[in-house]
């Protein structure tokens, strides 16, 4: 099956040009079946070529398309990396996106036709391009599909155009990847200088060769790539701005595939950074630090999808953390079933807007865990998973990566847990807010609601099925020993010869048991803190005061700090690059040399009096003066 | 010495024309005759036909070179008068008597152009000198015809003066007038003789118009007739160029290590000063008159540089320059107002006189394909050939582009402008020779082998 | 008579000629001024023509060696008689018209 | 010996200026414009066929010469290699594209505006073609002429003040380059213009140095390259978008070009010593020019930046005298020359519809035009070099070149890259997305034939970007001739 | 000191003296008279140098006809008194200056010429004799005498064209 590879990114692009090309003439049933149906279709080859690798003697293999680009020093092919790593992520991309794609086709029904028809080609171009992303068998080919996936989220996040404020949205995102995105070109760069190639396969095999410092440079701009594409400090602010795009957009783009790209791009090329520990630590520190400022500005956000957002930017925080400790197998693990749990909460928020016709703030919801049954109950597994209370899904991937930390620094291990403390408050302040107490919307809201149709919660109810049962993939060894099918499933592509776990092999067991039960009974008891508070006290909607709640509630003002050490600047930089020196000194100066040749005409013009006399003067004194030069002066 | 027989006898018969009828086509109509007869003499010339036999005694030469060279300037001249005597006729004065004037002017033209003796080259300025300074006065009435002529002949005579001194001092070094005596090198370095060739440069600087001793040239170009002033500044000021060349490559080109400085000095002055006062005149006919100038200073270039390749494109320029600034005079000299609004929105009243203007503009600035082009590349090519000064040549392409922004003035009033009431009355006939005169401008400028070959005898 | 006095005469004749153009604005004085330019070159053509005369009559008594200049003199004169007519013609048109002969009068041209 | 091929050259000449003629003559409403239309269709396929008559030749140095002026050491040599070839391609291309484009435009005196046109197709061809330099010099001014021409008789207001700015500058930085191109002729051993005996002459460093800025000048203006860039946006602004198209699109490839051709292979002495200088100002320049552009409110003029930035690129990459980065710059002049045309169109489509080019004035047009806009957002994308458009092969190429001669300056220029989104994706929001006013209530959407362009433009735009081996084919042997000349001495 | 060497310092001091008189003089009657003592004193030194064509046709043609021709136009225009005003003085100043100069820097480069001790005092020829001079005019300088016509027949040609009534 793995021969048929390509299909898997070209069924979704065949998807993308039919509903594109024919945005005007297909029916919404038509559009859907071509949306669904293709990522459906390529979730099906994945899932065959899945069980190809699972066979003992699967080979990663390198599927050779076409050249892309081969001319002097540089080659690039265009080519396809099948390997379990990103066979899995296949599998992520395809059954969350085909998920997705059948909860849109319900969730945006109410679009005209050339409009839904445009969704399902945008959506189907995301699933082509992250598809495209994870195959790739060298950095440039990940590149097109990186750029590709910043594209499409552009789109995706602008797609109701008409309103300035989504746009301006979308383009933050795009230029905020753009920054990422030269990073990683400059990486990549780096290494077709120093490697000669791009390629995976080339570029590990040279790698122990190069000097740490080049590995230290290449990997800390890959990194940068990964902070744009992934929400990390300092590049994290479009993220929560990208909630403006249609709800199962942040779905399956914000939450679930595309911001984990820098995940796995980290991933794939641990073996960079392995021999890179400098930036290792940078790694971890900079995905502590994020996990724990989006989760604090989690904890005041009134905006449903604002607080997810925040969310998904910590817990990609945490990914990063687990990266840089070298936990790959527990990052991965992570974006699994991060990739559940948050496509369904996001899914799930999305039915809650469906039906309280695009209200979004908590504040006026409310209750609602009566009316929409299938919504609620999926939605409170989710916020379960993503607490990170056992058996759920959340618990062992995030415990594996917490344990990694541990293993590297206790002060990992401590920030942390306040992160996944913080997550616990904001996700069931969250749950019942929306959920619990009485219903505080108007009346027509209130009328109106009612549970989502079948497209809408059947999805949910497979994600609420793998939130649940996804961590069972990765069960610590502490817990069941060789029941971490994941683990040893990614074996091969992660880690050499050293084995998994490396990190985790140096807790005793008895620590851990004893971390995780303090850990799940304080996390226990935190969800029990705010679900109490916030089914009964609604935060009022006074904007914020001062002190440290107000600064949470208004986003640490990143915003208003990056606005005035970077836009600002630069925007008056501009202004005066423009207005003096273009016009006055640079244009000033090619003027000048026509205004300087003018003036030159007037002052000489007067020469010419008209009079002889003074002519002949003029003319004799030259003489004298020639016979001066030619006489007496000799050179 | 054909040319200058016939050139001599035909002012008289145009004297006599004028006495014997009054019909001012009939003295055109002889006069154009009688320049494509000069033409096929000077030819007959070339060809070595000369059934007078005369020789001057050695003071007049005429080879390959020179007869082609008066064989251009007759037929720039031919061209002149085709475009011309209708605009003399409808002066209203008899038009023989300025054509006789034409005539000898000719003469004088032939005889500098065939010198070998510094008494030939004085005789044969004066020939060119006096009749010119009677086309410049012959607008009795108007006051600024007998400024430009009272200018023209004061400084002229001056000039005379100050030539005449400088050949008695040569004279009193070498005891003879022959170029060939002159030119001995080194060991004619005296001071007397040094001071000789200053006064004739002076003087030679005078009558080609290169600055500081220009003044005159912008006056008199303005305030003469327009008919006139076509003449004067081209196929005059090209013979002047030519006697220039003559004198200093024949008479003193050994010695040019000596004056090359003055002539670099000569040449920046005139590039600059005629190229950025130009600038802001705004008469065209008056920016012709600047443009002259700053055509002289590209001309100098030849003197300065006194090679081949100088000598070739001294002749390629002064037609070229002859060619596309007489148009240009054809179409200003049917126009009542010379401003450059006058110009506006000629194109489309005009449309093929202002395709004409613009091929002769073009030239003038010196855009490929025209002849303008090639003649200015010669003179960068000789200087560059010299292989010292290079600045001068930058310093004179430079000025080329100052020279675009005052020939384009005109090329945008035309095209790009409305407005302006210019309606030249240009017949068919004086068409068809402008149509020539632009064909010669282009031949010249894809192929001006054609003419170097000739040149290169 | 050494012909450095000549050639001293000659010049000074010369450079009064010269001053002469230079100071005077009547249009016929300065013309005058000229005619002085030109007999100041006369005379020293003369003078030339003596002296190359002398050297070589000494080897050969029937010489014409410097008879040159003398016929140049004689050229000389031709012209300026022609000059002087077509100039005094414009001289008196122009007094005719604005009835002055200061060559300065007239500078309508310029610029 | 001639053979088929051997005439193409030429033809490729020849063909615009004889369509030119009779498009003058043309005075009947319409009839010039198809009959222009028709002659660079003929051109185009010309050019495409001449590709299929390589036989042997492989694109590498082929000359072929005709008699012109042998006592100037001159000749009407013509060389169709790779390089050649592929700017004639897109000479070839483009005009089609901008003649369709314009072709209903209500303009006065279409005869001459469409025979000005074919001339300058003739001229551009000449200087991509010429293997002489006076021939080289020749139609460098005289693709100059029409086109000065064209800028300043249709355009805005200040269309005559701009196109002359336009044509003095370059005028000057031309006569230096002939300047430099007759002490060249000096120098060679057989007094010759031809670009072999050009490379054959060794100079000393003293002329070099000279010489190699006297043709820097020259390219730097018409490129431009800052800070010799100030005619452009004037001129761009000012002209009918048609000719903003030649000017854009084809005629700045010219300086680039010109320094692949001429400037490097002629002075690699002065090379050494300079290139710094010249990367620097060229991504001073890239900087500077998007700087500028995001703060635009001209639809053109922020177009007109947005080119200073990406010429920038091109020719820092050239002087990093990198193989590949060559490869990428010969492939990108191409494709900045479709994309750019694409941009131009739909501007042009604007103004003509809302007589509006301020950006603060637009919005919503998406709405109106939803075709349109797709279709520019795609052109808009491959402006800013997205992956899979034609633009991103020859920027990452270059900017590999770039990273190869000095990281930090590729980093520095790479910041382009960010601000090229910026400005791009503002024009785009402020321009197609947000909500119409009461000017763009009336927008409609563009005619068939307008789309169908644009379509074209975007097909080829995404051809090239997928699969733009064909055309690293076609550049490399004889980039690589070149690179070899300047790198061995 | 001979008596050709006192003739010759009277005619020098004569020269120099008329010249300047000439200029200066403020009018024009005057200058035309001072400029034929001029004129007559050049004769003189032509006459020294056995030059004497020259001498006679000098008195004839510019002491005799052009002067006379020039006292004519003076009196025609009947402007005796000079109307020069007085404000002229800078360009006087100036003229005098440019003109003392230029004789400075004549005198200093030409004092040290070759001809410094070369004397006028030696064999006397005939060529300065009206039969020999008209003799080498005729013959070797016919061409250039035949073509001074032209010369005259524009000067003719001039004053028709400028005199003529309208």
């Amino acid at each position: 099956m793995s021969r048929l590879i390509y299909l898997v990114p070209l069924l979704p692009l065949a998807g993308f040009l039919l509903n594109g090309l024919g945005r005007k003439r297909l029916s919404k049933t038509a559009v859907s079946v071509i949306g669904v149906g293709t990522v459906l279709a390529a979730f099906g080859i994945s899932l065959s070529i899945f069980f190809e690798t699972l066979s003992p003697g699967f080979a990663p293999q390198t599927v050779r398309i076409a050249d892309f680009i081969d001319t002097g020093r540089v080659k690039i092919p265009f080519s396809l990396l099948v390997d379990r790593l990103s066979v899995l992520f296949l599998l992520v991309i395809t059954g969350v996106g085909s998920l997705i794609h059948l909860y849109s086709t319900a969730y945006m029904h109410e679009e005209s036709e050339p409009d839904f028809a445009r969704y399902f080609a945008y959506l189907n171009l995301f699933v082509f391009s992250m598809l495209v992303l994870v195959l790739g068998s060298g950095f440039v080919t990940m590149f097109i599909g990186w750029e590709g996936v910043g594209l499409c989220s552009y789109l995706l996040i602008g797609f109701w155009f008409r309103n300035p404020a989504y746009n301006d949205a979308a383009k933050k995102a795009f230029v905020m990847n753009r920054i990422g995105d030269l990073g990683f070109l400059m990486a990549v760069f780096w290494m077709l200088s120093r490697f000669g190639t791009a390629e995976f396969a080339g570029v590990f095999e040279k790698a122990p060769e190069a000097t740490a410092a080049v590995l230290t440079g290449i990997t800390l701009l890959l990194f940068v790539g990964a902070t744009g594409k992934s929400a990390q400090i300092p590049l994290f602010t479009w993220l929560p701005d990208a909630m403006a795009g249609p709800t199962p957009v942040s779905a399956l783009i914000h939450a679930a595939t595309m911001v984990t790209a820098g995940i796995y791009m980290i991933a794939r090329s641990h073996v960079l950074f392995d021999l890179a520990p400098v930036t290792q630590t940078v790694v971890a520190v900079t995905g502590l630090a994020t996990a724990l400022l989006a989760a604090s500005i989690a904890l005041r956000q009134n905006d449903i999808k604002k607080v997810l957002a925040y969310s998904t930017v910590s817990q990609l925080g945490y990914m990063f953390l687990g990266l840089g400790v070298g936990a790959y197998t527990g990052a991965v693990f992570h974006v699994m079933t991060h990739a559940f749990f948050k496509a369904l909460l996001f899914l799930g928020a999305g039915s809650v807007i469906h039906a309280m016709h695009h209200e979004q703030d908590i504040r006026r919801m409310g209750g609602l865990a009566k009316r929409m049954p299938v919504t609620h109950a999926t939605f409170l597994l989710a916020c379960l998973a993503i607490a990170g209370l056992p058996p759920f899904s959340g618990f062992f991937s995030k415990d594996e990566i917490l344990m990694a930390a541990l293993a590297k620094h206790p002060a990992y291990y401590a920030f942390g847990m306040l992160g996944a403390l913080m997550t616990a408050f904001y996700m069931f302040r969250l749950y019942a807010l929306t959920f619990r107490g009485a219903f505080r919307g108007t009346a027509e809201q209130s009328a109106h609601l009612h549970e989502s149709p079948w497209a809408m919660t059947l999805p949910l109810a497979v994600l609420a099925v793998l939130s649940v049962a996804g961590g069972w993939l990765g069960i610590p060894e502490v817990i069941l020993p060789g029941a971490h099918r994941l683990g040893d499933y990614l074996a091969p592509v992660l880690s050499g010869e050293d084995g998994e776990g490396m990190a985790v092999a140096h807790l005793d067991h008895a620590t851990e048991w004893i971390l995780m039960g303090t850990s799940t009974a304080i996390i226990l008891s935190v969800v029990a803190f705010a679900w109490s508070r916030f089914s009964r006290q609604v935060p009022s909607d006074a904007p914020a005061g001062g002190g440290l709640s107000g600064l949470l509630e208004r986003k640490w003002l990143v915003d208003e700090l990056y606005d005035a050490i970077v836009s600002r600047p630069l925007r008056a930089l501009s202004r005066f690059l423009s207005g003096v020196v273009e016009r006055y000194i640079i244009d000033g100066l090619v003027n000048g040399v026509g205004r300087s040749v003018q003036y030159g005409a007037r002052q000489l013009r007067l020469l010419q009096s008209g009079q002889v006399g003074s002519y002949l003067l003029i003319m004799v004194f030259c003489m004298v003066l020639f016979f001066i030069v030619q006489m007496f002066w000799k050179p | 010495m054909n040319a200058i027989l016939l050139s001599a006898l035909w002012g008289v018969v145009m004297m006599f024309t004028g006495l014997a009828s009054p019909h001012a086509r009939l003295h055109g109509r002889m006069a154009v005759v009688g320049m494509a007869l000069l033409v096929v003499a000077a030819w007959l010339d070339l060809a070595g036909i000369s059934p007078f036999g005369i020789t001057g005694g050695g003071m007049l030469s005429y080879g390959p070179y020179e007869s082609v060279f008066i064989i251009l300037m007759a037929g720039c001249a031919l061209l002149y008068l085709l475009l011309s005597v209708h605009v003399m006729a409808d002066g209203g004065t008899g038009t023989s008597d300025p054509l006789a004037l034409i005539f000898f002017v000719m003469t004088g033209i032939c005889i500098i152009a065939g010198f070998r003796s510094l008494l030939m080259l004085f005789l044969g300025i004066e020939i060119v000198s006096i009749p010119l300074y009677i086309l410049s006065a012959s607008d009795k009435r108007n006051l600024r015809s007998n400024e430009a002529a009272l200018k023209y002949f004061l400084m002229g005579a001056f000039s005379t003066g100050v030539m005449l001194m400088g050949v008695t001092l040569l004279y009193g070094t070498h005891g003879s007038f022959y170029l060939e005596a002159l030119n001995i090198g080194e060991e004619a370095l005296s001071p007397l003789a040094t001071a000789g060739i200053v006064l004739l440069l002076v003087s030679m600087a005078f009558k080609v118009s290169a600055a500081p001793f220009h003044f005159w040239t912008p006056d008199v170009y303005d305030g003469t007739p327009t008919v006139f002033t076509s003449f004067m500044a081209t196929i005059v000021k090209g013979a002047a160029f030519f006697a220039f060349l003559r004198l200093f490559q024949d008479g003193f080109g050994r010695l040019h290590e000596h004056w090359r400085l003055l002539m670099a000095f000569l040449t920046a002055a005139t590039l600059i000063i005629g190229n950025v006062t130009a600038v802001f005149q705004q008469s065209v006919k008056r920016m012709l008159a600047y443009s002259s100038i700053a055509q002289a200073g590209f001309m100098m270039l030849a003197l300065f540089a006194l090679n081949q390749t100088a000598r070739t494109g001294i002749v390629l320029y002064a037609v070229s320059y002859s060619l596309a600034t007489i148009g240009v005079f054809a179409v200003l000299a049917r126009m009542k107002d010379h401003s450059f609004e006058a110009f506006n929105g000629m194109a489309g009243r005009q449309p093929l006189l202002a395709l004409l203007l613009t091929v002769f503009l073009l030239s003038l600035a010196g855009i490929p394909l025209t002849a303008g082009f090639f003649a200015k590349y010669q003179m960068i090519a000789a200087t560059l050939e010299e292989g010292r000064m290079v600045w001068l040549a930058i310093l004179a392409l430079l000025c080329a582009v100052v020279g675009v922004y005052y020939y384009f003035r005109v090329i945008q009033a035309m095209y790009f402008r409305t407005g302006g009431d210019a309606q030249p009355e240009v017949s068919k006939g004086t068409r068809a020779v402008l149509v020539v005169t632009a064909l010669a401008v282009l031949a010249l400028g894809i192929h001006p082998d054609w003419l170097l070959r000739f040149l290169s005898y | 008579m050494p012909i450095n006095h000549y050639l001293f005469l000659s010049l000074a004749l010369f450079s009064i000629g010269v001053a002469g153009v230079l100071a005077r604005r009547n249009a016929l004085i300065v013309f005058m001024c000229i005619e002085l330019m030109l007999n100041a070159v006369n005379l020293l053509l003369v003078a030339f023509s003596r002296m190359h005369n002398a050297a070589a009559v000494a080897l050969d008594p029937a010489s014409t060696v410097g008879a040159e200049a003398q016929i140049l003199v004689f050229f000389i004169m031709v012209v300026a008689a022609a000059e002087v007519t077509v100039g005094l013609a414009i001289i008196v048109m122009m007094y005719r018209n604005i009835h002055s002969v200061d060559i300065n009068f007239l500078n309508r041209l310029k610029h | 010996m001639f053979t088929a091929f051997d005439n193409f050259p030429a033809l490729l000449i020849w063909l615009p200026l004889l369509g030119a003629l009779p498009a003058f003559l043309l005075r009947k409403e319409g009839a010039a414009g198809r009959w222009a239309l028709a002659s660079s269709l003929v051109t185009f396929t010309v050019t495409v066929a001449s590709l299929f008559f390589q036989g042997e030749k492989h694109y590498a140095l082929t000359q072929v010469s005709y008699v012109w002026l042998p006592d100037f050491g001159s000749s009407f040599t013509l060389t169709l290699d790779g390089i050649s070839w592929i700017l004639c391609l897109l000479n070839a291309v483009s005009f089609p594209v901008i003649l369709g484009s314009t072709l209903g435009t209500c303009r006065d005196r279409q005869h001459v505006f469409f025979g000005l046109m074919l001339m300058a197709q003739a001229g551009l061809n000449g200087v991509f073609l010429s293997a002489d330099a006076l021939g080289f010099y020749f139609f460098w001014e005289l693709a100059l002429i029409p086109v000065y021409f064209l800028a300043s008789l249709w355009g805005g207001e200040r269309r005559v003040q701009a196109a002359f700015k336009f044509f003095i500058y370059t005028f000057a930085g031309s006569v230096l380059m002939l300047a430099g191109i007759l002490w060249m002729h000096m120098r060679t051993t057989d007094q010759s213009f031809s670009l072999a005996s050009f490379y054959r002459t060794s100079l000393d460093p003293v002329e070099q140095a000279w010489l190699f800025w006297a043709f820097f000048l020259a390219f730097a203006i018409k490129m431009p390259v800052f800070p010799f860039h100030t005619w452009q946006p004037d001129a761009y602004e000012q002209s009918d978008t048609a000719v903003t198209m030649v000017l854009s699109g084809v005629m700045v490839k010219m300086g680039v070009f010109a320094l692949i051709r001429w400037l490097l292979p002629l002075f690699p002495d002065a090379l050494k010593r300079f290139d710094e200088i010249a990367i620097l100002l060229c991504i001073a320049g890239m900087l500077y020019a998007s700087c500028i552009a995001m703060v635009q409110d001209d639809l053109k003029r922020m177009v007109a930046y947005s080119s200073i930035a990406h010429v920038g690129l091109m020719a820092a990459a050239v002087f990093t005298v990198q193989q590949e980065a060559w490869h990428g710059v010969l492939v990108q002049m191409f494709n900045h020359g479709v994309n750019i045309i694409g941009l131009w169109v739909v501007v042009s489509l604007i103004e003509s519809q809302l007589g509006v080019r301020k950006i603060s004035q637009l919005g919503g047009l998406a709405q109106k035009a939803p075709s349109l806009a797709v279709l520019l957002t795609v052109i808009a994308l491959a402006n800013i070099a997205l992956p899979l458009t034609n633009a991103f092969v020859g920027e990452f190429l270059m900017f590999n070149g770039l990273y190869r001669h000095n990281p930090w300056y590729a980093a520095a220029a790479g910041l382009s890259i960010i601000l090229s989104a910026v400005y791009m994706l503002n024009m785009i929001r402020n321009v197609f997305l947000g909500g119409t006013n009461d000017l763009t209530d009336g927008f409609r959407e563009v005619s068939f034939r307008h789309r169908a362009i644009l379509a074209l433009l975007v097909v080829v735009i995404l051809a090239a970007g997928v699969h733009p081996e064909p055309m690293f084919r076609l550049v490399e042997d004889t980039s690589d001739l070149i690179l070899k000349r300047v790198q061995s001495r | 000191m001979n008596t050709s060497q006192m003739l010759f310092w009277f005619l020098t001091a004569l020269s120099i003296l008329s010249a300047l008189m000439m200029v200066t003089s403020r009018n024009p009657v005057h200058s035309v008279l001072w400029l034929i003592l001029v004129f007559f004193s050049i004769s003189g030194h032509y006459i020294l140098m056995n030059a004497q064509f020259l001498a006679v046709v000098n008195m004839i043609v510019y002491a005799g006809a052009i002067m006379v021709l020039f006292l004519f136009v003076i009196m025609l225009m009947n402007t005796k008194a000079d109307a020069e005003p007085r404000h002229a003085n800078r360009m006087r100043l100036a003229g005098t200056l440019a003109g003392g100069s230029l004789l400075l820097v004549l005198v200093a480069a030409l004092r040290e010429t070759e001809l410094r001790g070369i004397s006028l005092e030696g064999p006397e020829g005939d060529i300065g004799l009206v039969a020999r001079l008209g003799s080498i005019l005729f013959t070797e300088y016919v061409v250039p005498f035949e073509l001074s016509s032209v010369l005259f027949l524009s000067a003719m040609v001039g004053a028709v064209i400028i005199g003529r009534k309208n």
